[in-house]
């Protein structure tokens, strides 16, 4: 287990990295299904450096019933063409603009926040990334990176049914990928922690993030495999840089804000009932 | 460019814009987006660190139930203090206590920090049992603590009131009476919000403390009756998102103003209203900015 | 579809839903949009005429500075109550005074009109001087009001109460005291507004009443405080914009509650909040809606 | 002087009118110049019958900062077309917001509201209608209407320069248009009531909408010709149906509200100093 180096490298990434807030212009706005989008946006200056685990607060203009910022995911980053993607799940209003974004309109955004995930000493490490719902955005740029990296990467996906299968074949850029959906429509019936990829092979470490529920089964799974586990969290934030203390979490270190201390947590330090 | 140095008391600031206790952590959050020396102040928590969790947004605003749980004076003497004593601008320690015994203590140890030129004495959390609320809801219990204060805290020191009361104006002259050198309103106001389809208050405390615009016109009304009742300098706050916001306070009588919900949302915003209240002072024709306090024509 | 019937003590109302004083004029301004007959209920005022003007809108809210000042009691009586009459939902109406004497006078008047069947009695607005909300900011005065009207009236007796107090469980156990059948809260929460560039108050009388969504969580808090002190039905108000604004009022305590500054905004809103409560009952699975009733899971 | 006629009529006509609440669609939006648009919807539906000087209350979707309705005058009603128009000064966030709507949205709008301007009876009274800024908006309409009914119609119009002077050709199509400009840009140079044909000749009714201060010359131009004048008053208005009392002015008949007793009044109701 590398859990203290894991902790010292992300510590060191994270306070060392500089907040922007920028308005960023969308350059496409896609509709993957009637509860999906993914917005492509740019911007005429080079974007920052950004890790993967890491989100964004991202200010809802034109609603008339969305006061604060809404934390998103980075989905993911395209460097070569200068483009930062989101993936957004209509929930209410906010996201509900969101998704309605028109190609030129900018959207003002505060970013790199948060940590990130922990690199496999070993490029000889078994890696699987969980995602189920909204939750496969981070997933998408993390297994890009460890694929950039030199690690061998699967890609596990949940959802409902297959229309809510996103990105499958960006996914398929940068690993394997295994599917469950609960009607079978796509990949495998049945929850994610059902899949037989997880019965046939042993991971050391397995990267999730999704409603809390299934990263729960997945934390359980991992614990009984003896994997390192990392989880991407969610919390109401109102701040997202550490400022309010509205999204604290329990934790063996106490409360913690999920958006600086997290949003990716090792499951060893959460207070999970699992 | 007009003259926008403020006194509060003994308290020199080089303009009348402060950030608020609670929501500007410890300043150090927004150094990646903003300079924190040209701002005249910033009023953080003594006590911080394993407050509780939930917020929930509200219309136009917010409702927290942070609390006050956390890790005490001695660890911010110790271990916060240090590193944000050099930070160029006027640090102000927002202190809090369930008992009078509780904020004597802090102010008395408070008071030998060299950098920290003032205390807001917050009697007015909504989130706390017998944390504070209590003392900012009555006249002889905020009187008591003001008073107690007092004897130990030479610096400035300034009240924070609640406008959970009948009479906002009664309480100011109270604490006048006890020797505070100023009052900052509002704090928050007690709320709450349910999750209707969970049938569940949404915050773990069930009520939470209701910040941001949709509280400006309730702040500034109190202002108004502060600064008409009172001698002391007033600092107004409660949902300032901009500059006219800002100097709407100042004509209804504060001195300086605070800024709180709206870091959240423009982590670079009290630096906006700093050039904002220039650039109105300037269009007006005003040469310093004490001119606008209480400028209002009734 | 379950069952909306809703008793508030001795007034049978078809369903929970009505519309706030001084925001829905006498019905009448609406029947173009709707059908008046679908809503519980109705409250109007029974002083109507000559207010004064401005209101300020407000982060997700409204400043009003209406007033009271009207032709009274008897040009209601005599030339407003004929034509509102037969319209098929309960009227209430809200009786205002400067005086003690004032009430009493007017709910005996109204005590004689068949189709009235019940009064609210603002002791709470914000926006005449000894008009009332004085009434509702202190125990003795507020009881004191109740007492002396409930010898002359014998219908349905409603005190709505004013959210500027310290302690609205307090004044509502008073009122309970003295023979309120129900009260209903919250009326406007005392604001105002500010023109910077005029450097002038926007309204004629400096302050006025916050209402609008801006007040819901205030308002919902005090409900279930009130609540939890009586035992009378308390009917919720303050921001109700939809249906799930309404459930959640009644979560946290209301029997029936009112559309005040949303009827604004969509004139038809009082219907979609009936057709709202509706649905979410049948997809809930209750049967009644009084099972909503104070239903928050603590 | 035909006053209580006129006021009967007027009562008539508004108490017996239903009003609507309709979700029109943008058809055009077109850019006047840097502060005024012209916004043209449609229906599906037939548009409701509506007199000149009316107006309707505008839902603003979109502005994270308005709150309530917003009193817009009808600009011009084209039954043949479908087409209502409105003229959108920005002033603030909600006026904003209206000017860039973009078309196939769609406004909802509450109409008709308020009261109409009075026809004079005999079909050869000399007319004027005077606009100075925005209120020049219900005064096309009205034009229109006195064309169709057979009156001779004159317009002046006044603004601060030639790029504030709106819609000119569209005013041509009714009546003869003159103009006064603040710089002298186009027309006469000065304020409306300094325009030459004011001096030239004598009008039986005068009409006008605009800035208070312009409003109050017209009014007592018209006191010293004795014209019969009638001015279509702002306010700020929360409902717009009589329904908050929010938006009175004072008349010697007491204080009446604008959105019902109003917006057009006869200058001997009102209490103005002029
Ligand atoms: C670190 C982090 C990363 C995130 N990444 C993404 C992402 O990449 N894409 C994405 O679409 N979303 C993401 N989310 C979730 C997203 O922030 C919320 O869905 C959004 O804030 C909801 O805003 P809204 O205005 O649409 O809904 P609101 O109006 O705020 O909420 C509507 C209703 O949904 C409930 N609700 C609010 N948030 C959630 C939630 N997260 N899940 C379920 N119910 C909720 C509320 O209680 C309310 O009842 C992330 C959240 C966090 C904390
Ligand atoms: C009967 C009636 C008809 C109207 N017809 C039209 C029309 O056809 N076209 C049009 O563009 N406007 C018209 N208006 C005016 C329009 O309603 C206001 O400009 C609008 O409400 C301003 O909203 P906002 O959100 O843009 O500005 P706000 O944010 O509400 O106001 C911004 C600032 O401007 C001030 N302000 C508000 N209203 C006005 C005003 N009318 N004039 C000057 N300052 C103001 C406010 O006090 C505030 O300081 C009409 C008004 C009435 C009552
Ligand atoms: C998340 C949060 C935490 C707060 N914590 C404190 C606190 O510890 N002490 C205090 O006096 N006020 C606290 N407040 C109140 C603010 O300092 C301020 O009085 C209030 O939010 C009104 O100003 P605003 O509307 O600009 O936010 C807090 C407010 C928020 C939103
Ligand atoms: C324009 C206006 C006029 C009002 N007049 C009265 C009144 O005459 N009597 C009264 O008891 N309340 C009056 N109220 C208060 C409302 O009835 C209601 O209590 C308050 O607006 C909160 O509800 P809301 O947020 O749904 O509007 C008035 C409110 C408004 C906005
Ligand atoms: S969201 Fe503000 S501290 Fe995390
Ligand atoms: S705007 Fe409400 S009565 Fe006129």
């Amino acid at each position: 287990m590398y859990l203290s180096l894991y902790l010292i490298d992300t510590q060191y990434n994270i306070y060392s990295m500089k907040k922007f807030i920028l308005d960023l212009i969308v350059k496409k706005n896609v509709l993957l299904s009637n509860q999906y989008s993914l917005i492509i946006l740019t911007s005429s200056e080079k974007l920052p450096e950004i890790l993967p685990g890491q989100f964004a607060e991202v200010r809802v203009d034109g609603s008339n019933t969305t006061f604060l910022r809404r934390p998103i995911s980075i989905h993911y980053v395209d460097y070569e063409t200068n483009e930062l993607w989101l993936l957004i799940q209509v929930i209410g209003d906010g996201t509900k603009r969101m998704a309605e974004v028109k190609v030129g309109e900018t959207m003002n955004i505060i970013l790199p926040l948060g940590n990130t995930f922990a690199s496999p000493t070993r490029k000889d490490a078994k890696l699987m990334l969980i995602g189920g719902g909204c939750g496969v955005a981070p997933l998408l740029f993390l297994g890009a990176y460890f694929k950039r990296e030199g690690y061998e990467v699967n890609f596990l996906l949940g959802a409902r049914s297959e229309a809510d299968i996103l990105q499958k074949s960006e996914y398929e850029r940068f690993g394997n990928v295994y599917i469950t959906t609960e009607d079978g429509s796509l990949g495998e019936k049945g929850f994610v922690t059902q899949h037989s990829v997880l019965k046939g092979s042993n991971f050391d470490y397995i990267y999730t993030c999704g409603p809390t529920p299934m990263m729960k089964a997945v934390a359980s799974y991992a614990l009984k495999t003896n994997a390192v586990c990392e989880v991407s969290l969610e919390n109401t934030m109102a701040c997202g840089i550490g400022a309010c203390l509205c999204c604290v979490t329990d934790t063996v270190d106490g409360h913690v804000c999920v958006c600086t201390e997290g949003p990716v947590f090792n499951i060893t330090k959460l207070k999970w009932q699992i | 460019m007009a003259n926008l140095n403020i006194n509060i008391g003994k308290l020199q600031l080089k303009n009348p814009v402060m950030t608020a206790s609670g929501t500007f952590g410890y300043g150090t959050e927004f150094s990646d987006f903003m300079d924190l020396s040209r701002i005249g102040g910033t009023t953080i928590r003594e006590r911080q660190g394993n407050p509780y969790p939930r917020m929930a947004e509200t219309p136009s605003g917010m409702l927290n139930a942070v609390g006050l749980q956390n890790k005490g004076v001695d660890y911010f003497i110790n271990k916060i203090y240090p590193s944000i004593k050099d930070i160029d601008t006027n640090i102000i320690v927002n202190v809090s206590g369930s008992t009078v015994e509780d904020y004597v203590e802090t102010a008395e140890k408070l008071n030998s920090l060299e950098k920290i030129p003032a205390i807001e004495l917050n009697i007015s959390c909504p989130n706390v049992k017998e944390g504070g609320m209590a003392f900012g809801t009555s006249c002889p219990s905020a009187a008591q603590v003001v008073r107690e204060v007092r004897r130990v805290y030479k610096n400035e020191m300034i009240v924070k009131l609640s406008p959970n009361v009948t009479d906002i104006s009664e309480i100011a002259r109270a604490v006048e009476g006890e020797g505070a050198d100023s009052v900052s309103l509002i704090n928050t106001l007690l709320g709450m919000a349910i999750n209707a389809e969970k049938r569940k208050p949404v915050l773990s405390t069930i009520t939470g403390g209701l910040s941001g615009p949709a509280v400006k016109p309730i702040a500034l009304r109190m202002v108004w009756q502060v600064s008409n009742a009172v001698k002391i300098p007033v600092i107004g706050l409660g949902g300032i998102m901009n500059a006219t916001d800002a100097i709407e306070f100042m004509l209804a009588g504060a001195t300086a103003i605070q800024i709180g919900t709206a870091n959240f949302i423009d982590p670079t915003v009290s630096v906006k209203v700093v050039d904002g209240i220039n650039e109105y002072l300037d269009k007006h024709g005003f040469k310093h900015v004490s001119e606008l306090i209480g400028a209002l024509e009734i």
